[in-house]
């Protein structure tokens, strides 16, 4: 029989509870708060782990940059896929918008004779077109996202070897009449290190929708109408809209890819980023985004871009089978996961 | 007699087979405090969201300063001047406590960084939402920047109180604001609801304290299987007569029976 | 016209350009002909599921023939049995059943050969230097179909080294093999495959890939090193884009097959076959019907015979 | 005023609501309850459409069973991810189980010379044990089902192809020395139709499965822990042996689809499968179970399979372009959840 | 003085930073009807399930009729014949309600339909639940065979009480039982609750609805603060001590403080 029990809980309530703050639960907390940095640590630990192990054939300034360029197609579709995801949705049409905006911009300027400017436009605008109709059928006609990119998928894909008559155009041609179709192939060397455009697109866009979402009104949108749609509508968010622009940003980052890609391979070519939304989903997993939406940071996608790029590069330099690195890589997500469960109980 | 701030006539509200709102009439006077009881399911929280815009009524019509209004969105209620603290809360969980409280009226930095770079104004907006919990009393929140979910269930009821307290320009909406709260942020509620109602701004309480409501409350709306059952005054009624005419023990005078 | 013929043509997928060709040749041939041409194709490259539907599909459709490029040569055998059994007549295009005579008749280009033209070229293009030369393999994919083997092994045994086992590659020993990459034979893979190969050693002067597309991914690699002149890319196709890029010198040799030709050969054999049920005859002295191999490069070395761009050209995709 | 507002009111809360039943509203209720109905209209529908343009190329017993054929792999797969997607999960590893398990059958009769009895007892509990695997890390570890079986995916498709070393064992191997691995091709002709076991199979499975699910506790609880896992704990459900039981029986399905494909292509071969994955989670889309959990029938899943074969089939003859068909498979992927949320709003 | 049917001693469960129970104390008498009231988020739901296996408490220990028990699922505590009306009811809304009500013990056919092909015995489950029904008036249920989603929240309420009351062996949890019902449903569950007291189950009964608390129970027990406050004879005190007490407006005599 206290004296006081009364004020002396009451105030317990609204403190807080130090008791269990062990170690582990200040690592818990502090990887709770920043959910990029477990992405960080792994990427920088792998990095370490391969360099020690293979010298400097991996840690040098080409193979650190040739990483980069190889993921970055991954790391600009896995910036449209973080944004979806974040709104507790995903796109399975990122590979197929991706691919069929770089053949209208292709085609535009080859079949058409049109400017090459105007057919840039084209494509990204029917990038940013597809993305508006998914959000409109997730948000207005309350579909669920899996279904509607699922069924855009097929439809665009399918749409895109109809038109493009699964026509490649050829880099050579590309160079001497629309080079600007391959801007962001162009490479700049600095030492051993080489950078392209592209590379550097992914990454000043990343950083980019990180300011975004992290210092704009509708940054704040995006994560609130992720965590709890309804408590966001009732707290003055308009949902529907937030959603639209959120995929019609996403199918604009695709049209983006699709433009960057013709830099990578030099040509247009409709076969191309069949694997675009596996890939870019395992980046967003790695990196550390919650597929139940709202939490997580867009550059946590892009370290999750990278390690996986890391793990190719470096099990294909230690002469490891390609099916060991999608062995390992399926590992990899389901761990990263499984860390990302762990360090979300500190909230429950 | 003075026309009333926010008026409702036959308001209906179907959800599926149940009739949350069933032909239900309100009224809230300038500068009153209006409190709202009834039995768990009888409606009023789907009367208030009615009022505020949540939800769209299937019929009926409501008057905001003799102006009829056709609310299709929370934040259409917001702009009018209507603040509501929800029952559920309407929090982001994994957002800060600043984020949440302007969520959807952020303020941008001045400049460029604000019209160009559309940069939010964290340290204006911390600076407000600090003062505005500490009118409140809920100083034992160390961190402004913590989110939302990290906080007791009473701090999340108090922080949204004080975002509707802060932004309520026309009138302010409080769901059941104590439920989760302590007796002394309970307290420090009630003291609030009084300084708002002294600004000039009428309040309607949703509570099923009635301590509380007979405490603050100028006129008692007792809603009644998805109606305006009757209005009491409560200082001409108990407690427990209150209670007995909402859950239907007793019947209320026919005068007070409404419409 | 319920008496006139109709032909199938099954294409390992319908996005690839050397199948998107080879429909064209065999649809022309049809109209000519005036058989009635159903075309199939498997959704991905390896998709042989949707070919055994496809083959059903056209014993369903009373086709009085097949024309088969197969994603999995033996797995499609039991269903093109049935489809035998039921009186069509299979004519495997472009790559060879396993067995072979589990088709009526093979009309292909000899792969082997293709290889093994572009790996002599190669050798003899470098001179003394080949017995130094740095070796990148380009290949299709792990699953290491047979038109990929024995490309590879082609190419191998043309440049002059030992192939150990030739039903797969990988399994070889020689020093100046840098390694093996697969590409999906695109543009995309070519390139990645080929920047993994140039981290392995960027000294790398000789590139077999398996076909033109995957050759251009590669070129994008080197040229983003700034290697792109002093590197030797051999491929096999001898499409037109890929003979137009023989002459723009990103390739330095492919060898050229014909998939119209295939295709309409293959149309002439059903018709005939529709008509008195002759069965065309192969190539003397091999098991398969050859439609030919021809080296196409602008850059002839001796004891190789080979074509110039422009006749390329003239023939590309022929 | 009314004198008895009271009564008259609290009767109405528990009546039900006459008022807005109108025709659309009895269909939309009808559907409801009967969630394989939609399905099973665009089935029939589709076949006499397919039937008139076609004639009796299309509508004969033969084409008509042949169809059945053609959907036997996705079938009996689509019942596997049917009974995870119940429980508001999904399987992503189905096509890569199925074909391990053929591999294993194979290579176990051939390379090690067992006989053919254990080499196929061994593929269904490998199969088995790994849906388990599954099941565990998804009620346990608690981890989102779409990741888990994302990376399981990769692992056994990986594990696949080096444990195959890519050979494909050839019929008439199978056919001389292990007839029991062909066994679900084995045909009977009944008139002009032609049966396989293999498509006998999957009606058979489909019966008992809806049987099950309908009549028996077991098949309860996997609705119960789709609909609301919490509640179904609290009523007495236990939730983790439910979903670690079906997540194992869904990996014995998938073994036993991979068995039925050798019948099917005769060979085992490492490469097939590679579409089971979305092809299922299509045919139980078009189906009409919901992909929330806890709603729809799986004799819809049969459905939806035999739909897609329907217009697979039917385009084909009719000599439309297969990328047509994918376009229209989209957009019947689409059409379908639209119809599916239009029919739950009566519940809503 | 007899033994406690179900008794706990120190029982602590923390949600993340906040404590639910802290150090609580419970105990039921054989044949009694318990009534447990406290202020929204005081626990009272946090302690009955950690009486009936649903959360498995961080600390303290629970006996049922004098043996230790450590429940880790809530069907144990069903095996072990405690019966819970959970606040949030724990329906599943797609199933019918006789599925409902036979969920995790269902009855099957008799004969080898039965032990080998596992089929339910659907007709006697109907029937069984039909009769339930009857029992509490619900008579408007027309199709026992409807789905839980069709039915109206006091439709579902009394669904999950007669669950309760038909399989109840040793305890039976009411946990607001009657937050979602009209008057005359209400009246029909305090009927309800008598008659199984009068078959000699105790019950546990949590309402905020004091006038019910006060016509049927034995003794109530206050919670506070996460934890046993007091525990007072209805006959002793007015409802509007116990709203004080519960509130900590005031406090109770020393006497009645637990330890
Ligand atoms: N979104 C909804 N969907 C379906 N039914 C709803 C919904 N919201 C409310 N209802 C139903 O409408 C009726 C009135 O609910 P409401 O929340 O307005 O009651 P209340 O008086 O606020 O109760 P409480 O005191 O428990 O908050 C209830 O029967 C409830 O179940
Ligand atoms: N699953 C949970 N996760 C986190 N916190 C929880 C959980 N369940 C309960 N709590 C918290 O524990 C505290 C006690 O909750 P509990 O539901 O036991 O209260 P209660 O007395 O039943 O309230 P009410 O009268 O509103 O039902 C509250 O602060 C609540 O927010
Ligand atoms: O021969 C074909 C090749 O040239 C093409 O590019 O890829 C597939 C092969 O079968
Ligand atoms: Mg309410
Ligand atoms: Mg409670």
């Amino acid at each position: 029989m206290t004296d006081n029990p009364t004020t002396a809980t009451a105030d317990r309530v609204a403190e807080f509870d130090q008791g269990r703050k062990g170690f582990v639960h200040q690592v818990q907390h502090r990887l709770h708060v920043t959910p990029a940095l477990v992405p960080l640590i792994v990427l920088v630990g792998s990095i370490a782990v391969f360099g020690a192990l293979l010298g400097n054939k991996f840690f040098s300034p080409f193979a650190l940059t040739l990483i980069l360029q190889q993921v970055q197609i991954v790391g600009i579709v896995g910036a449209a896929q973080a944004l979806v995801i974040l709104t507790a949705g995903i796109d399975l049409s990122v590979g197929a918008i991706m691919v069929l905006s770089s053949v209208i911009m292709g085609q535009f300027t080859f079949r058409y004779g049109l400017p090459v400017e105007v057919a840039v436009v084209s494509g990204l605008a029917i990038g940013t077109a597809i993305g508006a109709f998914n959000g409109w059928l997730v948000s207005a006609m309350k579909l669920p996202p899996f279904i509607v990119t699922l069924g855009m998928w097929q439809i665009v894909l399918a749409a895109n070897f109809l038109y493009s008559a699964n026509e490649t155009i050829r880099s050579q041609e590309i160079a001497s009449e629309a080079p600007l179709l391959q801007i962001f192939g162009t490479t700049f060397k600095i030492g051993g290190a080489v950078f392209t455009v592209g590379a550097i697109f992914m990454i000043v866009l990343t950083l980019i929708l990180a300011y975004v979402l992290r210092h704009t009104a509708w940054g704040r949108h995006v994560y609130a109408v992720g965590d709890d749609p309804e408590a966001a509508e009732l707290s003055g968010v308009n949902v529907r809209a937030t959603l639209i622009s959120v995929y019609a940003l996403s199918g604009l980052i695709c049209a983006f890819a699709g433009w960057a890609l013709i830099g990578r391979i030099g040509s247009v070519s409709p076969t191309s980023g069949q694997l675009a939304n596996i890939d870019s989903i395992t980046a967003v997993v790695i990196g550390g985004i919650s597929l139940f939406g709202g939490r997580g940071s867009i550059m946590g996608m892009l370290f999750g871009a990278v390690i996986v790029g890391v793990f190719s590069l470096g099990l294909r330099l230690m002469g490891a089978d390609a099916q060991w690195t999608y062995l390992l890589i399926g590992v990899l997500i389901i761990f990263a996961v499984a860390i990302d469960q762990w360090i979300r109980k500190v909230s429950a | 007699m003075t026309e009333p701030l926010l008026k409702a006539r036959g308001l209906v509200k179907r959800y599926g087979r149940v009739t949350a709102l069933d032909h239900c009439d309100f009224d809230l006077m300038p500068g009153e405090i209006l409190a709202v009881i009834g039995d768990n399911g009888a409606g009023k929280s789907s009367l208030i969201k009615a009022l505020s815009g949540a939800v769209v009524p299937d019929a009926g019509e409501v008057w905001l300063d003799g102006r009829k209004v056709r609310f299709t969105a929370p934040t259409q209620g917001r702009e009018a001047g209507i603040e509501t603290v929800y029952q559920t809360l309407a929090m982001s969980p994994a957002l800060s406590i600043a984020d949440n409280i302007f969520m959807g009226r952020e303020i941008r930095r001045p400049g460029i960084m604000g019209s160009v770079f559309r940069m939010l104004d964290r340290p204006a907006m911390e600076k407000f939402a600090r003062e505005k919990l500490s009118e409140l009393g809920l100083m034992t929140i160390q961190n402004i920047n913590q989110a939302v979910e990290t906080l007791s269930g009473g701090q999340r009821q108090g922080v949204a109180v004080a975002r509707a307290a802060a932004f309520g320009s026309r009138v302010i909406i409080l769901d059941e604001p104590t439920a989760a709260l302590g007796v002394k942020e309970s307290r420090r509620v009630l003291d609030l609801i009084q300084d708002v109602r002294a600004r000039g701004i009428p309040i309607i309480l949703i509570s099923h304290n009635m301590p509380h409501v007979f405490e603050v409350a100028d006129r008692v709306h007792v809603h009644r299987l998805g109606r305006r059952h009757c209005v009491i005054d409560p200082k001409d009624y108990t407690m427990s007569d209150a209670v007995a005419f909402m859950t239907g023990a007793k019947e209320p005078p026919e005068a007070l029976l409404s419409a | 016209d319920a008496d006139s013929t109709t032909a199938c043509l099954i294409t390992k997928t319908d996005t690839n350009p050397f199948f998107v060709k080879m429909r064209e040749g065999a649809a022309a041939k049809a109209e000519e002909l005036g058989i009635n041409l159903l075309s199939f194709a498997g959704r991905v490259d390896g998709d042989h599921e949707t070919q055994v539907a496809a083959i059903e599909t056209c014993i369903a459709e009373g086709a009085k023939g097949i024309l088969l490029t197969a994603s999995d040569t033996s797995s499609i055998v039991p269903a093109v049995k049935q489809a035998r059994d039921a009186g069509l007549v299979v004519i495997a295009l472009d790559t060879p059943l396993s067995p072979i005579d589990a088709a009526d008749a093979t009309f292909a280009t000899d792969n082997f050969l293709a290889g093994e033209l572009i790996g002599q070229w190669a050798a003899a293009a470098l001179g003394d230097e080949a017995a130094n030369a740095r070796i990148g393999m380009l290949d299709l994919s792990v699953s290491q179909p047979t038109v990929g083997v024995l490309r590879d092994q082609g190419f191998l045994t043309g440049f002059g080294i030992d192939v150990k086992d030739a039903s797969k590659w990988g399994d070889e020993e020689d020093p100046r093999i840098v390694g093996n990459e697969v590409t999906a034979g695109n543009e995309e893979g070519g390139r990645t495959a080929m920047e993994n190969l140039l981290a392995i050693d960027p000294t790398i002067n000789v590139v077999y890939t398996i076909n033109e597309p995957a050759a251009a991914g590669a070129y994008e690699a080197l040229k983003s090193i700034g290697r792109e002149n002093d590197v030797l890319i051999v491929s096999v196709d001898g499409g037109c884009p890929g003979v137009q890029n023989v002459v723009d010198g990103v390739i330095g040799a492919t060898s050229q097959q014909y998939p119209l030709l295939m295709a309409s050969k293959g149309i002439e054999a059903i018709a005939a076959f529709a008509k008195d049920g002759t069965l065309p005859q192969p190539t003397e002295g091999k098991d398969f019907f050859d439609t030919g191999v021809a080296l196409v490069t602008d850059q002839p070395v001796d004891g190789v015979d080979s074509i110039d761009t422009a006749e390329g050209a003239d023939l590309c995709w022929g």
